[in-house]
């Protein structure tokens, strides 16, 4: 049993008045995966933005080595790599201007070198100098997935991470999430699909629709 | 538009312009020597404005090629529109910027010549102010020709606005005559004057000639440029 | 027509879930005609002067603020495909969505308009000519710049574009609806101008329909 | 062997100056599957909007019953479900707003009494009042799938139908779909996942990237 | 800091994308003031005693036009979540935002004021403040609709609601701004209607970006 980095206690949210989980409780350590599964509404996506700090929680706490990550907010969200639903890409900047622009975002000057290998785990080369507008759906994920590689944050936060993927593009996300697990990364992942990865835990939401 | 027909096709354009451009290009250069010297040296200066006269033989000739320009543009609209020519697209991408280059041209020829003639560099006059109104539907013309990442999406855009924009032209060309003459009397020196004299009427044509010619040949140059950037962005990506 | 009304319907019905947009507009015109009378001071002639152009400046202005998004909403979430794939014209599409912008914006503008124009000093009678004059002419403001909207869907950073775009194609109204005040207040002929307005909004009316359709087919390539 | 309703010959598109498809010809009759598969960027989603009319096609015939398509596009349009990658669904009205909205949209004003059944098919009765932008991702993919069965039109047209559905939503997909078909319905659909409808044919995309 | 500069780099490199697009924005503003002569009539003097009234108008117009969608585009296709995911203070964020907002759009105009100042018969004395009361004014106009902008975002009504009040803030910018203009020209004291208009912008640059950065958070939930 390996310790537990993230430790997640009797959390609690609620959206538009309603409850949609409460007393959640879990822990996970180096090189685990939590995917998290469950009807829709039943709330992976409010969890996921509650422990990314974006959902402020009703009850509960959120702890990162024995710390409560909302002491430090900003060191926290340095940890974090984040794919949502839509896909944070500006549909005016090319791929690689976008992988780059959100890398400097996060205060990390220094991704050119990085760049090239993360456009390669998603077969993006090609497509390194076009427009994203011009990109089809799962050129676009490919982008946002490229964009959690580049970030190389301890934990990994996704959401849907199979959607629009063509198999191959699937099994490079397999490949990605494993080769992130082996050194020692950590990865929660909401899915409908078979994240298809031995060894990763599961957690199932309650309250249906 | 039967010229545009037999080049629609961007191949026989090339062939067409690389026969027609070295000989227009001696003749334009040939015409603008002798312009300079009817215009500069030949004619008289005028007794009311002395040298500063000269600047119509630039000024005008700009106007009324600006004018043409646009309607120009209009043609090249439709034809793109109607009969999806694909050279039409790329000779209106290449003909904005020079008619607007005249455009301004004119304008601020006329402007520097206002400032001696009537004390400012700019009045509310009708002439003036459609004038430049047409600058600016050059300016929406080439803007939004550029705005897109697919230039064929820029160019049928364009087409639309420039085919509104050449019903408008007459409107607005009339309210704004109708709202000058509304609110003012004419307090400074109208436009035009008496009659002009055949020493000045003379090398105003060759200058109206030579500054056409010159108009033509930008554009059959720019057109060029253009097929090529067009092939260049439409080239297959290898591997 | 069915479908016409239906698409009045639903954007008078977003508009209405969403008051504050058009209130901003209305913001934004109501700020930009005060800050005359503050910037010039009282005096009463120039004031009642330049009030009508003023106002018609300042109503192209509110209603150009408004256009920008009048079919990149639609654009963005995917409802322009449901649009372009209605099995009837999308030239009353077309029409029908200038037509709420008109109602949302064209119309408070007419209405909001006269009041504003008591703090320029303009005369009580000349007040209910601005309005109608507003009334009569923003339709074509909308109608131009809903071209403007839909040339510009799909094009980078459009807001600057679109007012480019169409100002100068609004001009003949603007100086036809300030001028019909000006007649009034003056003692020229207000119907003649009045007239004037109606014709450049039929004008309009013919022909923008067919040009923003033909720009929306296009946008959704 | 069915006689073919739509027929589509030697169709070819460019998107952005490359060529996507070219020469791509197939029939489908009443009661007809054809699921689009391909890796990301080989143009099912181009196909669908040239199906739809929505992208000029460069060469080729659409035809229905014998006649081009786009000799009477609106009567062609009429006979259209579409599903996108986006759902097309207005953020600020409710679900049940949205989908009477639409079907008044497509010309049809009597649709209120076909509203529950829709909104049953997919689960949708207690969100009926609920306004879409408080929706969660497969929720709102729901509300545009019960749009598609509200349109009672003869050809659906599904860009990636199962994307971010649960288990039981994508079973109640499955049974409308067969619904459809066994009324004599067609269905083009892009898909990365399993239709998993027995007879269905499959079209596949070429050139991929 | 370097993700402040980030930032800022982004923005501008997203209105860069083509050099055309601020080129497009300074259009704008010269069609923008041209409309006034045009709605107004063309008599130089009464142009030249609503010169600076009009010049700031059309600035404040073309900041608003292109301040509502500051942040919505980022809200809508995801990037605010990456925004608020930043590993450094929101506030320098919103900071950034305002800063590129204001750097293509502030600063262009008031480098182009001048110039259009000379075809409303400005002093060329007066040009120079007019341009010093621009450069001084846009700032806070930027500040001020980015937090309208951010209030926008959420769905709550109220945020509608303030983003309403936030244009009327713009007003004493309006009234100091082309007051300072007035001043020059008749003899009143510019500077301290420039220091007016500093103090104003200092307040804006103190308590907007926690503002904005407040109502980002909210719209994130
Ligand atoms: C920025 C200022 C000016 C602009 C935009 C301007 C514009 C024009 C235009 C559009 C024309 C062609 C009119 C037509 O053929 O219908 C024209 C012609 C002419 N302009 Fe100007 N002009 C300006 C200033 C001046 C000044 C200061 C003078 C001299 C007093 C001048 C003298 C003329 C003359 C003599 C003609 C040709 C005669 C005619 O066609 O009526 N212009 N100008
Ligand atoms: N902004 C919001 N306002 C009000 N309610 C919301 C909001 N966002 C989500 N909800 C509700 O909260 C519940 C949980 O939503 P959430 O998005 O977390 O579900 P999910 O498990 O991610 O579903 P899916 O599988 O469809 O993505 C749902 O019932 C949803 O309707
Ligand atoms: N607007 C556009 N401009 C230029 N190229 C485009 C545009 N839209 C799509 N493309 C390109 O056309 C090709 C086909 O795109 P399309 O969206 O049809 O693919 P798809 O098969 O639907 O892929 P996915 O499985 O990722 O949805 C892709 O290579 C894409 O990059
Ligand atoms: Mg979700
Ligand atoms: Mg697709």
């Amino acid at each position: 049993m390996v310790t537990p980095l993230l430790e997640v206690a009797d959390l609690a949210c609620r959206r538009g008045g309603r409850r949609v989980f409460e007393r959640l409780s879990f822990a996970l350590g180096r090189g685990e995966l939590l995917a998290l599964v469950g009807r829709n509404g039943s709330g992976k996506t409010t969890l996921l933005r509650a422990l990314a700090l974006l959902v402020h929680p009703e009850a509960g706490t959120i702890g990162w080595q024995g710390v409560d990550v909302r002491a430090e907010p900003d060191a926290w969200r340095g940890r974090l790599a984040w794919l949502g639903h839509l896909e944070g890409l500006k549909a005016d900047l090319t791929v690689a201007e976008n992988l780059l622009a959100a890398e400097r975002l996060r205060g990390a000057p220094q991704a050119e070198d990085r760049l090239d290998s993360a456009l390669v785990a998603f077969d993006l080369s090609s497509l390194a100098a076009r427009a994203v507008r011009t990109l089809s759906a799962g050129q676009r994920r490919r982008t946002a997935l490229a964009r959690v590689i580049l970030a190389q944050a301890p934990l990994w936060l996704l959401d849907e991470p199979l959607n629009a993927l063509d198999a191959p593009a699937q099994a490079a996300f397999r490949r990605a999430l494993a080769t992130h697990l082996a050194s020692g990364g950590l990865a929660i992942a909401a899915t409908h699909a078979d994240l298809g990865l031995a060894g990763g835990r599961t957690l199932e939401l309650g309250i249906p629709t | 538009m039967a010229d545009l027909h037999f080049l629609a096709n961007p191949a026989r354009y090339r062939r067409f312009s690389q026969r027609v451009v070295p000989s227009l290009s001696i003749a334009t250069a040939l015409m603008l020597a002798v312009g300079l010297y009817l215009a500069l040296i030949q004619s008289p200066p005028d007794y009311q404005q002395g040298d500063t006269v000269r600047i119509m033989f630039v000024h005008v000739p700009s106007a009324w090629i600006a004018m043409a320009g646009y309607g120009l543009l209009a043609a090249l609209g439709a034809s793109l529109l109607v009969w999806r020519h694909p050279l039409a697209a790329l000779m209106a991408r290449a003909a904005a910027p020079v008619g607007a280059g005249f455009c301004a041209v004119c304008l601020l020829t006329g402007s520097l010549w206002g400032r001696p003639m009537w004390g400012a560099y700019w009045v509310w006059d009708a002439r003036l102010t459609s004038m430049l109104l047409l600058f600016f539907l050059y300016l929406g013309h080439i803007a939004l020709n550029r705005a897109y990442d697919e230039p064929e999406r820029g160019d049928r855009a364009a087409a639309i606005l420039v085919l509104i924009g050449v019903i408008n032209l007459p409107i607005i060309k009339f309210s704004v005559d109708w709202w000058n003459t509304l609110h003012q009397p004419a307090s400074v020196a109208r436009l035009g004057g008496p009659s002009i004299h055949p020493s000045i009427l003379l090398p105003l044509l060759w200058m109206v000639a030579t500054l056409f010619l010159l108009f033509v040949l930008l554009v059959l140059l720019r057109t060029d440029t253009e097929i090529d950037r067009r092939r260049l962005e439409n080239a297959e990506p290898q591997a | 027509m069915s479908g016409f009304a239906a698409l009045v319907a639903r954007d008078l019905r977003l508009v209405w879930r969403r008051p504050g947009d058009v209130a901003v507009v209305l913001a934004f015109f109501v700020v930009a005609t005060t800050l005359f009378p503050l910037g010039i001071g009282p005096e009463a002639n120039v004031l009642a002067r330049i009030a009508a152009g003023v106002l018609w400046c300042a109503a192209l202005f509110a209603a150009l603020l408004s256009l920008d998004r009048l079919f990149a909403a639609d654009f963005e979430d995917g409802t322009l495909d449901l649009l372009l794939l209605a099995p009837w014209p999308l030239e009353l599409a077309a029409l029908a969505k200038c037509c709420a912008h008109w109602i949302v914006t064209g119309m408070p503008l007419a209405a909001l308009a006269p009041i504003l124009g008591v703090a320029f000093g303009l005369d009580p009678s000349v007040l209910l000519a601005l309005s109608v004059t507003l009334l009569v002419g923003t339709p074509t403001l909308s109608l131009i710049g809903g071209l403007a909207a839909a040339l510009t869907l799909g094009a980078r950073k459009s807001g600057a574009l679109l007012a480019l775009l169409a100002l100068p194609l609004c001009v003949p109204t603007l100086i036809f609806g300030a001028g019909a005040v000006e007649a009034l207040a003056t003692g020229g002929d207000f119907g003649a101008h009045l007239a004037v307005l109606a014709a450049l909004a039929l004008v309009a009316l013919a022909t923008m329909p067919w040009a923003i359709a033909a720009a929306l087919r296009q946008a959704g390539e």
